[in-house]
């Protein structure tokens, strides 16, 4: 009973999801790019670099950048953490 | 209807690499595989934020060496970004899940999501 | 897990993945690529040096390689240079670019072959950052690898 | 200096947790390093409360010549990630730092037998960095890698008791539902930057439409923030991870909890406030959430036997609270007359609850944290007759559960009298259920007191002594901070609370980036 609740509520999901993507704008067409093209024109002058993508993580988001490198940092972290010896804890 | 069903059909990938991820997530009983799960939601969602930054014909976004026809027509940047960090963030999460699975696996001696549960009520 | 072949062709691989590796990190801001797929290219050279061969001699190997102390340098390095912009400008300000320091050379408008000095802080995070992850990734498999090579000589 | 205030706030516990894993195995160093740490970043919030409250909204263009350049000469969208702090944000950014300063000190002494603590301090320090990075930001992207930040280090403690089974478990249990949580975040804000080509949260505020793909973006944020808060019925991860984790570090994680729910208040408020039609419905859903989740928590810790989980079922049922306070609020808010006959008062209580519910439910959590330091077990049916052993955590637990119970002079019962008030001018009904689930917490509380603190001394713990003393000091700040919140209530409510409830009425003041665009 549990299971096929379960299932039908998946199902309304799938729907749903599927009902959002026909929604979406169409493919290959955004409707606004000014904060992108502004990066495309200025990448080279103000961060300079031929990479617009590399300028876009490190400078324009770099924040974003710190962040990500403080997640692999915490997992990094958790996962020693979670591997250490026991310490004749065990239970 | 018909007509838009083609053009957005990276997105109904999308929406369906979402459905087979819940399905594994809710439905599977190992934990392995529902770590997959999670990770194939990851997927799902960088996809989709990748296939929201194509412009039809465009370039990528590098200067270096470039052909002539790539200015001015290169796709957008930011969701390359945003998935570059987004990939690295999953990368984290699964590690640690991982880590934990290990553990329990170690003290329960199975993975059984079923069977682990000691926590309840 | 740890054949002829394997450590014939580990011994062949490894060097040119570690280059790779480096390369990409250096010229993140010019190629595709950066600091984070540098990095992750560089930590595989030494995972598969870690996965090639018998724990003890792993042991060996990474006792004395500081990964921690290194990963603690990127991340430090990184908020460093987030500082620097605090000087008259903002946290994280691509200070560098277009001062003539070191990497500080000016970027060519348009098509070009691309030059290696340039990218301001840009190059300056990517090496940063690619050691933060060459140093992360290679722990967490590190690790992984010990405890399960143990539990399995217990069994 | 002042000016780089909010980026700094961020920046000191990355720092901190950086130098961290540094200390190696010299464990006291890095205890009183992150005391130190935590300590100053308490300074700073302080700071830039006071900032706030006198100057208004403060930007922080990350990268940008000026830290205050919205938007590039000649430009009409920002394109850098900016910090927008509103009174809401630096009333978060000072009980997260707050809370885990007083973890800190906790921790000195509870977890001192336990190995890998350098990895400990660094991950409670990021967690401190991803509440505050999660309440400060005015960028949705930005909201989604610092809420990772914080339910990665969160649940990595979770599971730092490793040689228990359970807590693994727990921490997987907690790890799966923030990184979903996240990820569908992640999501909603895909949606939003392929409908208007950005990421800033004022902009797309300014520029959203509602069409279907915005319905559909609104009920993917409410649903995953309402699932990372433990609202009803996405709440089993809640008691597992609350009751699993080192009792240090509960405070910090509660704080994590109520950032999601900051965040969820966010997307309603400022992110969707222009939308006048289906706002009230919003407001009713979230009420009635609040009602269900308050009655199912508190019903389920009435059977539970172990202290901590019952204090964790607690905490759910709490939670309900602020989301009825301000779900009332969100209902009248395109209603100006009612919306200042009882709808900013009804925020208030549920702002004000939010603090007051973390600073007591840390409190408790501590004492049960404290009762299983001393005697090993979290079992009630175990304990009895403490009392006389370990006096200052009797009297911390009995002011605590005083004011969770919403009695007078505490601190809970200014916030819950609010929201009373309030709730019963829109339905009387909603104000009947938050008072029954008020009467079956003092009663779960009065069945802990009398198991674990009263009855006959029981000889296994003849030779067991009072906790150590920064346990003590940790317990008695937050039992100072319960009485002096009850007794001086308007010092509070119009120092922070009213200034944090009119930062969320006045959304317009937030979408102008606080008039500087």
């Amino acid at each position: 009973m549990r299971k096929a609740l379960g299932l039908f509520a998946f199902l309304a999901f799938v729907l749903f999801l599927f009902a959002a993507a026909i929604s979406l704008r169409p493919f290959g067409e955004p409707p606004h790019a000014e904060m992108d093209s502004y990066f495309i024109e200025h990448a080279q002058e103000e961060a300079s670099a031929n990479n617009v993508v590399t300028s876009v993580v490190f400078d324009y988001r770099g924040f974003d950048t710190l962040g990500e490198a403080t997640v692999l940092f915490t997992a990094v972290s958790g996962v020693l953490m979670a591997l250490r010896h026991y310490g004749g804890k065990e239970k | 209807m018909n007509g838009s069903l083609f053009v957005n059909f990276p997105f109904i990938v999308v929406a369906l690499l979402l459905a087979l991820g819940f399905y594994t997530i809710g439905f599977k009983r190992n934990l392995i595989k529902v770590v997959i799960g999670v990770e194939i939601l990851e997927g799902a969602v960088n996809m989709f934020i990748v296939a929201l930054g194509y412009v039809k014909g465009g370039y990528a976004p590098i200067y270096t060496q470039a052909p002539q026809e790539a200015v001015g027509k290169m796709v957008l940047p930011t969701p390359q970004a945003l998935t570059l960090t987004s990939i690295v963030i999953g990368v984290a999460v699964t590690a640690l899940m991982l880590a934990f699975a290990v553990n329990i696996y170690r003290h329960y001696g199975t993975l059984d999501v079923t069977r682990v549960r000691r926590l309840r009520g | 897990m740890t054949t002829t072949i394997i450590k014939t062709t580990t011994r062949l691989l490894a060097p040119l993945i570690l280059v790779f590796g480096s390369y990409i990190i250096l010229h993140g801001h010019l190629t595709p690529g950066g600091g984070f797929q540098g990095g992750a290219v560089f930590a595989s050279g030494l995972i598969l040096l870690i996965v090639a061969n018998v724990r003890d001699k792993v042991q060996e190997l990474f006792e004395k390689t500081p990964l921690t102390q290194l990963e603690s340098l990127g991340a430090l390095g990184f908020l460093g240079i987030g500082l620097l912009g605090l000087m008259s400008y903002t946290f994280l300000k691509n200070a560098i670019a277009n001062s003539g320091f070191l990497f500080g050379g000016t970027t060519p408008q348009g098509i070009n072959p691309g030059y290696l000095n340039t990218g301001g802080t840009l190059s300056y995070l990517n090496i940063f950052v690619g050691t933060k992850v060459l140093a992360g990734l290679t722990s967490i498999i590190l690790i992984f690898f010990l405890i399960l090579r143990r539990e399995r000589d217990e069994w | 200096m002042i000016e780089h205030l909010p980026a700094l706030m961020v920046a000191l516990p990355l720092f901190g947790a950086f130098i961290a894993p540094l200390f190696k195995k010299h464990y006291k160093g890095v205890s009183i390093w992150a005391i130190f740490i935590t300590g100053i970043s308490v300074v700073l919030s302080l700071l830039l409360t006071k900032e706030v409250v006198t100057n208004g909204i403060i930007m922080y263009v990350f990268g940008a010549d000026k830290p205050t350049l919205v938007l590039p000469s000649g430009y009409v969208v920002p394109i850098r990630i900016m910090f927008e702090v509103d009174a809401m944000g630096a009333f978060m950014a000072i009980s997260a730092t707050l809370m885990s300063f007083v973890g800190a000190i906790y921790s000195y002494s509870h977890v001192k037998k336990d190995t890998g603590l350098e990895k400990y301090y660094a991950l409670l320090m990021l967690l401190e960095a991803g509440i505050l990075g999660m309440v400060l930001t005015g960028d949705l992207f930005n909201l989604f890698v610092f809420l990772e930040i914080a339910g990665i280090a969160g649940s990595a403690l979770v599971g730092f008791r490793n040689y228990r089974g359970e807590a693994s478990e727990a921490g997987i249990k907690y790890l799966m539902v923030s990184s979903v949580a996240s990820l569908m975040v992640l999501f909603a804000v895909g949606i939003f930057y392929g409908q208007y080509g950005n990421l800033n949260l004022a902009y797309i505020a300014k520029n959203v439409s509602f069409n279907m793909v915005d319905m559909i973006a609104l009920g993917l944020l409410f649903a995953s923030f309402a699932m990372k808060c433990g609202a009803v019925p996405m709440h089993y991860w809640v008691p597992d991870a609350y009751t699993e984790v080192p009792a240090g570090i509960n405070p910090p994680l509660l704080v994590a909890t109520y950032a999601s729910l900051y965040a969820l208040f966010r997307v309603s408020f400022t992110l969707f406030a222009n939308v006048v039609i289906d706002l009230a419905r919003v407001g009713w859903i979230m009420s009635i959430l609040g009602v269900l989740t308050m009655f199912i928590g508190v019903t389920m810790a009435l059977i539970q036997k172990d202290v901590k989980r019952l204090m964790s079922y607690h905490a759910i049922s709490q939670t309900g609270y602020m989301l009825l306070g301000v779900g009332v609020g969100l209902t009248v808010l395109h209603d100006p007359s009612k919306l200042a006959e009882f709808g900013r008062d009804a925020m208030a209580g549920g702002v004000f609850h939010i603090i007051n519910h973390i600073i007591y439910k840390s409190l408790l959590l501590m004492t049960a944290g404290a009762l299983f330091y001393v005697t090993g077990t979290r079992n009630l049916n175990e304990m009895g007759g403490l009392a006389r052993k370990m006096p200052i955590t009797t009297i911390s637990f009995m002011i605590g559960a005083a004011a969770i119970s919403g009695l007078p002079p505490f601190n809970g019962f200014a916030s819950k009298f609010l929201i009373y008030e309030t709730s019963y001018r829109l339905n009387p009904l909603l104000t009947v259920f938050a008072m029954v689930t008020s009467v079956l917490t003092l009663a779960s509380f009065v069945k802990v007191f009398a198991s674990a603190f009263l009855g006959p001394p029981l000889e296994k713990f003849e030779n067991k002594r009072e906790v150590p003393k920064p346990m003590i000091v940790a317990m008695l700040i937050l039992a100072a901070l319960c009485i002096l919140f009850g007794l001086f209530p308007n010092v509070v409510l119009d120092k922070l609370v009213y200034p944090a409830v009119d930062a969320l009425i006045n959304f317009a003041q937030y979408h102008s980036w606080g008039g500087l665009a």
